[in-house]
C-alpha cells in the first residue's frame, strides 16, 4: 500500500553531522528506520601506516573535536602501556581536569542540541552561552578552544599556573550557578517532559544487550562508568557514576545534566588534591605488542586496540567509540515513535557520527 | 468612495510595513530574551528585499501561483478589515490564503514539504473553529459580524469576553508559529521536517510567503485590537502585552506535536469559548 | 397551456425517451435520442421560469385518470421490488416492500375518500430550482455519459453492451425526480420517491460484479426503510388532516398534535435515508461502485437532494418545534462527521460521497434551524452543490479512466499528464472551500444565522475546518508533481469538455449571480413564510449582522486569479530543482540514494490519520450518535 | 533604488546552510556557537536556516570524501544565485591532516568553487564571522537577475 | 592487554559468543587486524562489571566467517564495518550492507588490507545500484 | 510549563551576553595557538619541523634553502614549535585571516649557510 519514506539526513538541520535515516512512516508514526553511514567516514585509522605514533595523537585527537582531549589520553594511555611509561602524577590529575572539562563542554553543549531538538531555541541558547566559559577556561589554559593538544606520551604539553587555577575555580563556580538556574526547567518543565517522558524506551536487559554504553546505559539504570576503572587519576578522587532508571529520553537527559554537575566537583577535587612536579616523562624507543585501553567519554565507552610492532608506524589502530555502540540501541528505540520525536530520540544518546565513522 | 480607497491603500500598503516591523521587534525581544543583541529591526525587510532579488527557482510553476495566491489573499483579509466588513468574512478570506500555502507546500513531492502541508492543515484545523467563535463572541455581545459595529461598541469586548481573547490568544500562537505550536514551519527551520511547509518555496516566492505573513500578523493583531476598541492607548497596552506575552511563551516552551496541539487547543480553547459563551447567552 | 406542455415535457418526455433508449439499440440513435431530451429539458426549465408560481391538475391520460394510472404504477413499482427482494434473497427488502404494498393498499382502498381534483402539480421558486437542478445538471451528466460509457465498456471489455439499459434508467430518472419536485400530491411524490429508489439500485448494480450487487441490495433496503416511513408518515398525515396536498399540510400546520408531528417526523426520518445521513450513509458509500456518472447524477447531484428538498420545503409547518431543532443537531452532527470521515479517507470517490453526505447535513442544519437566512443558505446550497459536485465527480470518473484508479494518492501529479482536468478539478475544490463561490457564500449564511445558536456553531465551525483540510489536501496533491513544462490540454472527446466545461462554468457565474439567485429566485419563495433575510444591492448581500460582498469580491478574486496565473507564466522561465532531498536526491525525479547505495523513492502518502479519522475508528460511533439522535427525534414528538 | 536596496539587503541578510562534510565536529561546533549569545551573528542578520533553497551562503566543514561530495554538490546546486561558499578549518580547505586517507578527496575546491577560505583547526567564530564578511563581497556584486 | 584472550574457530565462535551472552557480558566490539597477506585476526571484546573477555579468531581471507549478530544483533554494526574494510564475508548478518556501509564505490578496495588486495575487489565493476521501487 | 521565564526576563534585564566582535575585539589569550611565524633570521633549515609536523605541511629543501608551509593544512598543532631547535618557530596570539585564495608560506633562506637577511615571503 501507500507509505510515506522520508530521507531524513545526511544534510538536515536538527543533525549537524551528516547521517541518514530511511525513515518509513504512516501518518506520522515511524514503521521503519534504516541508518546510512560513510558520510563522515575518513579512514583515519589507517593513517596509522603514514604518521609515527607521536603525530598519531594529532590525529585520534581529530576523530572527533568534542572530546579530542579524551582520545588524546585513551590513545596515549595505550602507548605508555605498550611501552612501560610511567605518567608522572600531575599529569595524570591534569589530564583528568581537562578531560571532566571537555565533559562539561560536551555534556553543555548536548543540552543546548537536546534543547534544539524539541525546539527550545532560548533554552539551546542559554546552555551554549554556558559552555562558552568552559571554552574560555580551554583557551586560556591550553591555547586553543577546541582542539586542545595537550597530551603527549608520558604526560601533558602544559601546565596550569597558581594564577589559572584560582581563575577557573571561580570561572566554575560561575558557571555550576548558571546550570543550577537551569535546572528547574529542564527537568521538570511541562513542555519538556512531554516531550521527552516515555521517548526511546529502553530497558536495562535490552540496553546491555544492544551494548549501549554511556548516558544511554546508565539512563536505562545499569551503572556503569569505565572512570570507575580508575585510569588516570580517577581511582583516587571520590566519584559515583550517575544513574537513572526509567530508560527513556528524559532519564538520559537527566544523567546528563547530573554528570555536569558531577564533573565540576570531580575537577574541584582534582584541583584541591592536584600533587606538585612534573609534568611529562620523556619516552624514548617504540611501541611492541597489542592492548585494548578504554577511558569513559561524555557518550560513554572509548576502547582503542593497537597494535604494535616496534616500528615507528602502529601495527594496527582500531577505535570503537561510544556512538558506534550505541546505534544499535538507537535504531531499536525508533520505530513506533512519532516523527517529530525522532530528532529528540536521535540526540538522546548524543550521536557523534565522526568518532563513529573516523 | 475617497474614504474607501484611503482604507484599501492603508490596508494594502501599511498593513505590511507594520507586519514587517513588528516581526523586527519580535527578533529582537526574542534575543533579548536569549541574551542577545539580535538583528536590527529593519532586518525582515532586508530578508524580503534580497529574497526577492535572488534567483528564482520553483520545484514546480504552481508554487508561484500559490504563493501570490496567498499574498493576494492575505492582503484581501487585511484590507476588508480597514474596510469594516465582516469578520467572518475576513476569516474565511484569510483561510484562503492559508489554503494557497499548503496546496503550494502540496505541489512539491518532497516529503518535508508534504507532511510540513499536512501538519499545516492540522494547524488549520485546530485555529480555525477557535477564531470562528472568537468572531461569534463579538457578535453576540455587539449584535454583527461588522467590525463598524465592533467599534461603535460602547464598551471594551475584554471585559466581555475574557476568555475570548485568551482563545484568541491560542490562535494567534500558531498563527505566528510560536512554540509550543511551530509544528509546520517555524522562523528557523530546526525541526525535524527542515522548513515544512515552506522547504520548497524559495527566493522572491520565499519573499512573498514572507510578505503575507506580515499582513497576517497585521490582520490577527487587528482582531486583538478589536477587544479594546473604545480608546487607542487601552488598545495599544493590549496588543503590546499580547505580543509581549506571545513571545515570551515562544520562548519558554518547547515545540509541541501535533496531536498534543489539536487535542489541547481543542479541549481548551472549546471549552473557554463555551463558558464565555454561555455566559454571554445568559447574561 | 405553456406550463402544461412544459411540465409534461418535463416529466412524461424522459420516460418516453428512456424507452427509445431501451428499444433503439445503436449507439448513434442512443446518443441522438440523450442529447435531444437533454436539450429538451434544459429548454422546458428554462422556459418555466418566468411562469412559476403555478399549479396545475393532473387530469387524465388517455383516458384514465391519472391517479390511477399513478396507484397502478405505484403497486407495480412495489412489487417490482419485492421481485428484488426475493432475487437477491432480502429479507428486509421484501418486509419493507411488503409492508409498503399493505400501507399503499390501506391509503388507497381504504383511507382516501375522494381525490382531489386540483393541486397535484405546484411549481414554486423553490420546486423551480429543484427543477432546473435535474435538468440542467441532469442533462449534462448524460451527455458526459455517452463517452464515459463506451470507455467503461471498453475497459471492462464486455462482449454484449449494456448501454440500453444504462441509459434507459438514467433518463428515466430525469422524469421521476421532475415529477417528483414537482408533485404536490403526496402520494405521487412517494411514487416518485420510489421511482427514484428503484433507479438507484439498478444503477449501482450496473456492472453486475458481486461487490455492485450486494451494494445495490443494500442500498434497496435501506431506502425502502425511508419508503416505509414515508408511507406511514403519509398515513398519519391523512389521518390528522384528511387530505395529502403538501401545501395545505404545511400552510394549515398543527403542531401541537401529536400525529402530525410524529408523521412529519417519519417525513423527516424518509428524507434522511434518502440523503445517506449517518446512520444510513452505508448504502451511498456503497453506491461508488457504479459507474461515475451514476454517482455525479443520483449520489451526488439530484436523487440524495430529494431529502433535504423534503425537509426545506416542510421547515416552515415545523417552525419553533422540538422536531425543528432536532433535525438542526441531527444535520450539524452528520455534516461534523462525514467531515472527519471524508479526512480519513484516501479513495476519491469516497471523499465525495462523505462530502455529499457532510453538505446535504448542512443543508438539513439549515432547514432545521429554521430562520431566514438559514433556509437561505439551504437552498443555495443545494443550488451550488449540485453543480460543483457534479463537476468533481466527473472529473474524477474522467481522471480514473486515465488513470485506472480512484485514489486520491495514485491521482498525485496527475497535472502533468491531464492539466486541464487537473486544472478543473482544482477548479471544482476551490470552488467549494473558497470565497467569493457560492458554496462559501451559503456555508457564511448559514454561520451567521447560527451563531445565535452556539451548540449548532460549535459544530459546524468543527466541521467546516475538517472540510477545509480534505479539499486543500486533495487540491494540492493533483498538483503535486515535479513538473514544470508547458501547458498542454490533454484529448478528450468534446462532449466531455462540454459537460465539465458547462458545470464548472456554470458553477462560477451562478456564484457570480448569486445575489440574482436570491433576488429573483429564493426572496419569492421565502415570502410570505418567512422575512426576508437580506439587501441585496450592486451584488452585495448584506444585513443588519453581516455583509458578503459576492460581486466586489469576485471582481477581486479574478483579478487576484489573472495576476497569479501571469506568475505562473513568468515561473515558467525559472530554474526547476528537485525537491528538497536532504541532499541525496538522485537525477530521477523523487528518488534519492539510501542505505545500501539503494535508490529510493521519497513519498509522502499515507497521511490520512486513519488513527483518527480512520472508518474503523468512527463509524461506530458516528451510527451510535446517529442512531441516539433519530430517537430523540421520533421520540422527541410524542 | 530597487537595485540599491537589494544589494544592500544581501549584505544585511546573508543565511546560511551549514553543512558537516566529514569533520571532526570541531569547525561544526565552533560554527554553531556563532549562532550563540555570545558571537549572536544574528546581530548581521545572519540566520541559519538548514535548507539549500533558502540559503545565500553554503558553510562547508570537514574534508569531503567519497560519499558527501555528491551531496555537496546537490545541496551547492539547489542554493539559488546569487551564492558563495565558505570553507572553514584545514579540513574543508586541504583535507588538513586527513588529505592522505584513503577515502579523503580533498578540500571543498575539489568538488565545488569555493569564495573564502577559513584557516584554523578549528577556526574560531571571530574568524568564522570574518569569513562570511569576506564572502559578502561576493554576494554585493553578483548581477541581479534580469526580471525581479 | 587487560582481560582473557580465547582463541575460537568459526565453528566454535557462534556457541563461545553466545556463552558469554548467557553469562551475562556486553558484547564492546569486534577488531580486525591484518596478520599477513593470507590470514586476518578477529577480537570478539566482551566486558562484564568492568573486566574484558577477548574471543580471537584466526582466518584465512578467501573463507566466510559466521556471523555473531543472531546472537548478538549489536555486532551487525561491526561487522559490516569488516566487511567493508577486510574484504571479508559474514555470513548470516542481520543486516548486511554488502560492502556499502561506509564505502563508496570509488574506493571499494578493501583499504585496510595493506599485504595483499583481495583479487576479486580489484576490478569488480561498480555494481548497478539497485533500484528499490516503493516495494509493491 | 513556563518554567523558564525566569531566565529569560533575567536576560532581557541583565547585560546581554553577546561579544560585540568585530566592533570590540577581545585580546587574545597569552598561550593562544594561532598563525605559524618563522623567524627567517633564526631558521637553520634544520628540517626537524617538517619531519614532526602530524599534518605534514611543512617541507624544507635544504638545498635550495627554502621553507615552505601549507597555512590551509596547518592544525595550528603547535607541535612544529615544540621541536624547532632554533627555535625560530613561533604562534601568533591572533588566529590566521580568512582568504579567498590559496596561499602559501614561504621563505627563502641561504641554502647550507646562516645569512643576515632571508627574506620571508608570503605568496597567494
Ligand atoms: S564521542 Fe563524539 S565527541 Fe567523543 S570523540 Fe567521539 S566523536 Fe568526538
Ligand atoms: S557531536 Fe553532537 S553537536 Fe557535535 S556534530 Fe555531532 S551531533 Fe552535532
Ligand atoms: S526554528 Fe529553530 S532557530 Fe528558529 S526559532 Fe525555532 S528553534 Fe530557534
Ligand atoms: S476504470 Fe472506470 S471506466 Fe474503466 S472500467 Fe473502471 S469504472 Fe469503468
Ligand atoms: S439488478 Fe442486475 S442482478 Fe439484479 S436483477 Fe437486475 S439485472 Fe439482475
Ligand atoms: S579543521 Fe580541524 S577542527 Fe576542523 S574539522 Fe578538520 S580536524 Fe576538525
Ligand atoms: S623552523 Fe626550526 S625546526 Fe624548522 S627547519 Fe627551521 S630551525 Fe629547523
Ligand atoms: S602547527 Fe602543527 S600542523 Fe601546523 S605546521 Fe606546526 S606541526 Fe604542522
Amino acid at each position: 500500500m501507500f507509505k510515506t519514506v522520508i530521507p531524513f539526513g545526511p544534510q538536515h538541520p536538527v543533525l549537524p553531522e551528516p547521517i541518514h535515516l530511511k525513515l518509513t512512516v504512516e501518518d506520522e508514526r515511524i514503521t521503519e528506520a534504516i541508518p546510512s553511514l560513510g558520510f563522515v567516514h575518513r579512514g583515519l585509522e589507517r593513517l596509522a601506516d603514514l604518521r609515527d605514533f607521536h603525530q598519531m595523537i594529532q590525529v585520534v585527537e581529530r576523530v572527533c573535536g568534542i572530546c579530542s582531549m579524551i582520545h588524546a589520553v585513551c590513545y596515549c594511555q595505550g602507548i605508555e602501556e605498550l611501552m612501560a611509561v610511567e605518567v608522572p602524577p600531575r599529569a595524570k590529575f591534569l589530564r583528568v581536569i581537562w578531560s571532566e572539562l571537555h565533559r562539561i563542554h560536551s555534556h553543555l553543549l548536548w543540552l543546548g542540541l537536546f534543547a534544539d531538538s524539541f525546539g527550545f531555541e532560548s533554552l539551546f541558547m542559554q546552555f551554549w552561552r554556558i559552555r562558552e566559559k568552559i571554552m574560555d577556561i580551554n583557551e586560556a589554559t591550553t591555547g586553543n578552544r577546541v582542539i586542545i593538544s595537550v597530551n603527549v606520551v608520558g604526560g601533558v604539553r602544559r601546565d596550569l599556573s597558581h594564577a589559572q587555577i584560582k581563575w577557573v575555580l571561580s570561572e566554575l563556580q560561575m558557571i555550576e550557578q548558571d546550570i543550577k538556574r537551569l535546572e528547574n526547567t529542564m527537568l521538570s518543565d511541562y513542555t519538556i517532559k512531554k516531550r521527552t517522558v516515555g521517548k526511546g524506551l529502553l530497558t536495562a536487559p535490552q540496553a546491555s544487550e544492544l551494548g549501549a554504553v554511556g548516558p544511554t546505559l546508565r539512563g536505562s539504570g545499569v551503572a556503569q562508568d569505565i572512570r570507575q576503572t580508575g585510569y588516570a587519576a580517577y581511582g583516587e578522587l571520590d566519584f559515583e557514576p550517575v544513574v537513572e532508571t526509567d530508560g527513556d529520553c528524559y532519564a538520559r537527559c537527566k544523567v546528563r545534566f547530573r554528570e555536569t554537575l558531577a564533573s565540576i566537583d570531580l575537577i574541584l577535587q582534582a584541583i584541591a588534591n592536584l600533587p606538585a612536579g612534573e609534568t611529562r616523562q620523556k619516552v624514548k624507543g617504540r611501541p611492541e605488542g597489542e592492548t585494548v585501553t578504554r577511558v569513559e567519554q561524555p557518550r560513554g565507552e572509548l576502547l582503542y586496540y593497537i597494535k604494535a610492532n616496534g616500528n615507528k608506524n602502529l601495527e594496527r589502530l582500531r577505535i570503537r567509540t561510544p556512538t558506534f555502540a550505541n546505534i544499535p540501541a538507537l535504531l531499536t528505540m525508533l520505530p513506533g515513535m512519532w516523527l517529530s520525536d525522532v530528532p529528540v530520540i536521535v540526540l538522546s544518546i548524543d550521536p557523534c557520527i565522526s568518532c563513529t565513522e573516523r | 468612495m475617497i474614504l474607501t480607497t484611503v482604507y484599501v491603500l492603508t490596508g494594502f500598503v501599511i498593513g505590511p510595513l507594520l507586519g514587517g516591523l513588528i516581526s523586527g521587534l519580535d527578533r529582537i525581544l526574542t534575543a533579548r530574551l536569549q541574551s542577545r543583541i539580535g538583528p536590527p529591526i529593519l532586518q525582515p525587510f532586508y530578508d524580503a528585499a534580497k529574497l526577492l532579488g535572488k534567483e528564482k527557482t520553483v520545484v514546480n510553476v504552481w508554487q508561484a501561483f500559490c504563493a501570490f495566491g496567498y499574498l493576494a489573499a492575505t492582503s484581501m483579509a487585511v484590507v476588508l478589515f480597514f474596510l469594516r466588513s465582516d469578520l467572518l468574512l475576513i476569516l474565511f478570506i484569510q483561510a484562503v490564503g492559508a489554503v494557497f500555502l499548503v496546496v503550494g507546500a502540496l505541489a512539491s513531492t518532497s516529503p518535508f514539504s508534504q507532511v510540513g502541508a499536512h501538519r499545516e492543515l492540522l494547524q488549520i484545523l485546530s485555529y480555525e473553529p477557535l477564531l470562528v467563535l472568537v468572531v461569534v463572541g463579538i457578535y453576540l455581545e455587539t449584535g454583527s459580524f461588522k467590525i463598524g459595529s465592533v467599534l461603535t461598541h460602547p464598551e471594551p469586548l475584554l471585559l466581555k469576553l475574557p476568555f475570548l481573547f485568551v482563545v484568541l490568544g491560542y490562535a494567534l500562537t500558531i498563527k505566528l508559529r510560536k512554540s509550543p505550536f511551530d509544528l509546520s514551519t517555524s522562523h528557523h527551520a530546526h525541526q525535524e521536517l527542515v522548513k515544512g511547509l515552506l522547504t520548497d518555496y524559495s527566493g522572491p516566492y520565499l519573499a512573498l510567503t514572507e510578505i503575507g505573513h506580515w499582513y497576517e500578523i497585521m490582520l490577527l493583531l487587528g482582531l486583538c485590537a478589536l477587544f479594546w476598541a473604545t480608546h487607542w492607548v487601552g488598545m495599544t497596552i493590549l496588543i503590546v502585552v499580547t505580543y509581549f506575552m506571545e513571545v515570551l511563551i515562544d520562548n519558554v516552551s518547547a515545540r509541541m506535536n501535533w496531536r498534543w496541539m489539536l487535542g489541547y487547543v481543542w479541549a481548551m480553547g472549546l471549552t473557554l469559548s463555551l463558558v464565555n459563551l454561555i455566559w454571554l447567552y445568559t447574561a | 397551456m405553456m406550463t402544461n406542455t412544459l411540465t409534461s415535457t418535463l416529466v412524461l418526455l424522459p420516460f418516453l425517451a428512456a424507452g427509445c433508449c431501451y428499444v433503439l439499440r445503436s449507439n448513434r440513435v442512443r446518443s441522438l435520442v440523450v442529447l435531444v431530451t437533454g436539450f429538451l429539458l434544459i429548454i422546458s426549465a428554462v422556459g418555466l421560469i418566468p411562469l412559476t408560481p403555478f399549479t396545475l391538475s393532473a387530469g387524465n391520460l388517455l383516458g384514465v385518470r391519472v391517479h390511477d394510472l399513478v396507484m397502478v404504477a405505484d403497486f407495480l413499482l412495489l412489487f417490482l421490488i419485492l421481485y428484488f427482494g426475493f432475487k437477491h434473497r432480502s429479507l428486509v427488502v421484501k418486509i419493507l416492500s411488503l409492508l409498503q404494498i399493505l400501507l399503499v393498499a390501506y391509503l388507497e382502498f381504504f383511507l382516501i375518500k375522494e381525490v382531489p381534483a386540483t393541486g397535484t402539480i405546484y411549481c414554486d421558486s423553490l420546486a423551480l430550482i429543484m427543477v432546473l437542478i435535474v435538468s440542467v445538471v441532469g442533462s449534462i451528466i448524460c451527455f458526459q455519459a455517452i463517452p464515459y460509457m463506451r470507455n467503461h465498456e471498453a475497459h471492462l471489455r464486455l462482449d454484449k453492451s449494456r448501454q440500453h439499459r444504462f441509459f434507459l434508467v438514467m433518463i428515466l430518472f430525469l422524469g421521476a425526480m421532475n415529477g417528483l419536485v414537482l408533485s404536490n400530491d403526496l402520494l405521487f411524490f412517494y411514487f416518485f420517491f420510489e421511482v427514484t429508489t428503484l433507479c438507484s439500485f439498478l444503477l449501482i448494480a450496473h456492472d453486475h460484479t458481486a461487490t455492485a450487487i450486494q451494494n445495490a441490495v443494500r442500498a434497496l433496503w435501506m431506502n425502502s426503510l425511508g419508503g416505509a416511513a414515508f408511507i406511514v408518515g403519509l398515513t398519519g398525515l391523512y389521518y390528522q388532516s384528511g387530505h395529502l396536498d403538501l401545501q395545505l399540510i404545511i400552510i394549515n400546520a398543527s403542531p401541537g398534535a401529536r400525529v402530525f408531528l410524529l408523521s412529519l417526523a417519519l417525513l423527516c426520518l424518509a428524507a434522511f435515508t434518502k440523503s445517506a445521513q449517518f446512520p444510513f450513509q452505508s448504502w451511498l458509500l456503497g453506491a461508488m461502485v457504479a459507474p461515475t456518472p451514476v454517482s455525479a447524477l443520483l449520489h451526488s447531484s439530484t436523487m440524495v437532494k430529494v431529502g433535504v428538498y423534503l425537509v426545506l420545503r416542510l421547515a416552515p409547518a415545523i417552525h419553533g418545534t422540538f422536531l425543528s431543532q432536532c433535525v438542526a443537531i441531527f444535520g450539524a452532527f452528520t455534516f461534523l462527521a462525514a467531515a472527519a470521515l471524508a479526512v480519513g479517507q484516501s479513495n476519491g470517490k469516497k471523499v465525495l460521497a462523505y462530502s455529499t453526505i457532510s453538505n446535504l447535513g448542512l443543508i438539513f442544519a439549515c432547514a432545521g434551524l429554521n430562520t431566514p437566512q438559514s433556509v437561505t443558505a439551504g437552498i443555495l446550497l443545494i443550488v451550488f452543490h449540485a453543480f460543483i459536485k457534479a463537476l468533481l465527480f466527473l472529473c474524477v470518473g474522467t481522471i480514473e479512466q486515465h488513470i485506472a484508479s480512484r485514489d486520491i494518492e495514485d491521482m498525485r501529479g496527475v497535472y502533468a499528464t491531464m492539466p486541464l482536468t487537473a486544472l478543473i478539478t482544482v477548479m471544482g475544490v476551490i470552488m467549494m472551500i473558497m470565497p467569493p463561490f457560492g458554496v462559501l457564500l451559503s456555508k457564511w449564511m448559514a454561520m451567521e444565522a447560527a451563531a445565535r445558536s452556539f451548540y449548532l456553531i460549535l459544530i459546524i465551525t468543527l466541521g467546516s475546518a475538517l472540510t477545509v483540510m480534505y479539499w486543500a489536501r486533495w487540491a494540492g496533491t493533483l498538483m503535486s508533481d515535479p513538473f514544470a513544462g508547458r501547458f498542454k490540454p490533454e484529448r478528450q472527446p468534446l462532449l466531455t469538455w462540454g459537460a465539465l466545461g458547462a458545470l464548472s462554468a456554470g458553477a462560477a457565474v451562478l456564484s457570480l449571480a448569486a445575489p440574482w439567485i436570491y433576488t429573483r429566485m429564493i426572496a419569492p419563495a421565502m415570502s410570505g413564510t418567512y422575512l426576508l433575510p437580506y439587501r441585496a444591492s450592486g451584488g452585495i448581500l448584506e444585513n443588519a449582522a453581516g455583509v458578503f460582498a459576492v460581486l466586489p469580491l469576485s471582481v477581486v478574486a479574478a483579478v487576484g486569479f489573472i495576476l497569479s496565473i501571469w506568475a505562473v507564466k513568468r515561473a515558467a522561465g525559472a530554474r526547476i530543482v528537485a525537491p528538497y532531498l536532504s541532499g541525496i536526491q538522485v537525477t530521477e525525479p523523487g528518488m534519492f540514494k539510501g542505505p545500501m547505495n539503494r535508490l529510493v523513492k521519497a513519498e509522502a502518502k499515507n497521511y490520512y490519520l486513519s488513527s483518527i479519522f480512520g472508518e474503523h475508528k468512527l463509524t461506530a460511533w458516528v451510527n451510535l450518535g446517529a442512531g441516539v439522535l433519530l430517537i430523540l427525534m421520533l421520540g422527541g414528538t410524542l | 533604488m530597487l537595485k540599491n536596496l537589494i544589494q544592500k539587503s544581501r549584505i544585511k541578510s546573508p543565511w546560511l546552510l551549514h553543512y558537516d562534510c566529514s569533520s571532526c565536529n570541531g569547525c561544526d561546533i565552533e560554527v554553531l556557537a556563532c549562532l550563540t549569545p555570545v558571537y549572536d551573528i544574528e546581530r548581521f542578520g545572519i540566520i541559519n536556516v538548514g535548507n539549500p533553497k533558502h540559503a545565500d551562503i553554503l558553510l562547508v566543514t570537514g574534508t569531503v570524501n567519497q560519499r558527501n561530495k555528491k551531496v555537496l554538490v546537490n545541496l551547492f546546486d539547489q542554493m539559488p544565485h546569487p551564492k558563495a561558499v565558505i570553507a572553514i578549518g584545514s579540513c574543508a580547505l586541504s583535507g588538513g591532516i586527513f588529505r592522505e586517507a584513503y577515502n579523503v578527496v580533498g578540500g571543498v575546491d575539489k568538488v565545488i568553487p569555493v569564495d573564502v577560505y577559513v584557516p584554523g583547526c578549528p577556526a574560531k567564530p571571530e574568524a568564522i564571522i570574518d569569513g562570511v564578511v569576506l564572502g559578502l563581497e561576493k554576494l554585493k556584486t553578483a548581477s541581479l537577475p534580469a526580471r525581479l | 592487554m587487560q582481560g582473557d584472550i580465547i582463541a575460537v574457530g568459526p565453528e566454535t565462535l557462534v556457541r563461545e559468543a553466545a556463552q558469554a551472552k548467557v553469562d551475562g557480558y556486553r558484547l564492546v566490539t569486534l577488531s580486525c587486524v591484518e596478520l599477513d597477506a593470507e590470514t586476518v585476526d578477529i577480537l570478539y571484546h566482551f566486558d562484564k562489571d568492568l573486566t574484558l573477555k577477548h574471543l580471537r579468531l584466526t582466518v584465512p581471507k578467501g573463507t566466510p566467517v559466521p556471523s555473531i549478530s543472531a546472537v548478538h544483533w549489536a555486532a551487525f554494526l561491526a561487522e559490516n564495518e569488516i566487511q567493508d574494510l577486510f574484504g571479508l564475508h559474514f555470513t548470516g548478518l542481520a543486516v548486511d550492507y554488502e560492502g556499502t556501509l561506509y564505502l563508496e564505490d570509488e574506493v571499494r578496495r578493501t583499504p585496510f588490507c595493506r599485504y595483499s588486495i583481495r583479487q576479486s575487489d580489484k576490478n569488480t565493476p561498480a555494481p548497478d545500484a539497485r533500484q528499490e521501487m516503493g516495494e509493491n | 510549563m513556563f518554567k523558564m521565564t525566569p531566565n529569560v526576563l533575567r536576560n532581557l534585564i541583565s547585560k546581554k551576553a553577546t561579544r560585540r566582535y568585530p566592533r570590540q575585539v577581545r585580546p587574545p589569550y597569552e598561550s593562544v595557538r594561532g598563525e605559524l611565524r618563522n623567524d627567517s633570521t633564526q631558521c637553520n633549515l634544520c628540517g626537524a619541523c617538517a619531519l614532526k609536523c602530524p599534518s605534514q605541511c611543512i617541507t624544507v629543501d635544504k638545498t635550495a634553502g627554502t621553507w615552505t608551509c601549507d597555512p590551509f593544512a596547518c592544525v595550528y598543532c603547535g607541535v612544529c614549535v615544540d621541536t624547532c631547535p632554533a627555535q625560530s618557530l613561533t604562534q601568533k596570539r591572533e588566529y590566521r585571516p580568512p582568504a579567498v585564495e590559496r596561499q602559501t608560506i614561504f621563505m627563502q633562506g641561504e641554502p647550507r649557510k646562516k645569512t643576515k637577511t632571508p627574506e620571508a615571503v608570503e605568496s597567494g
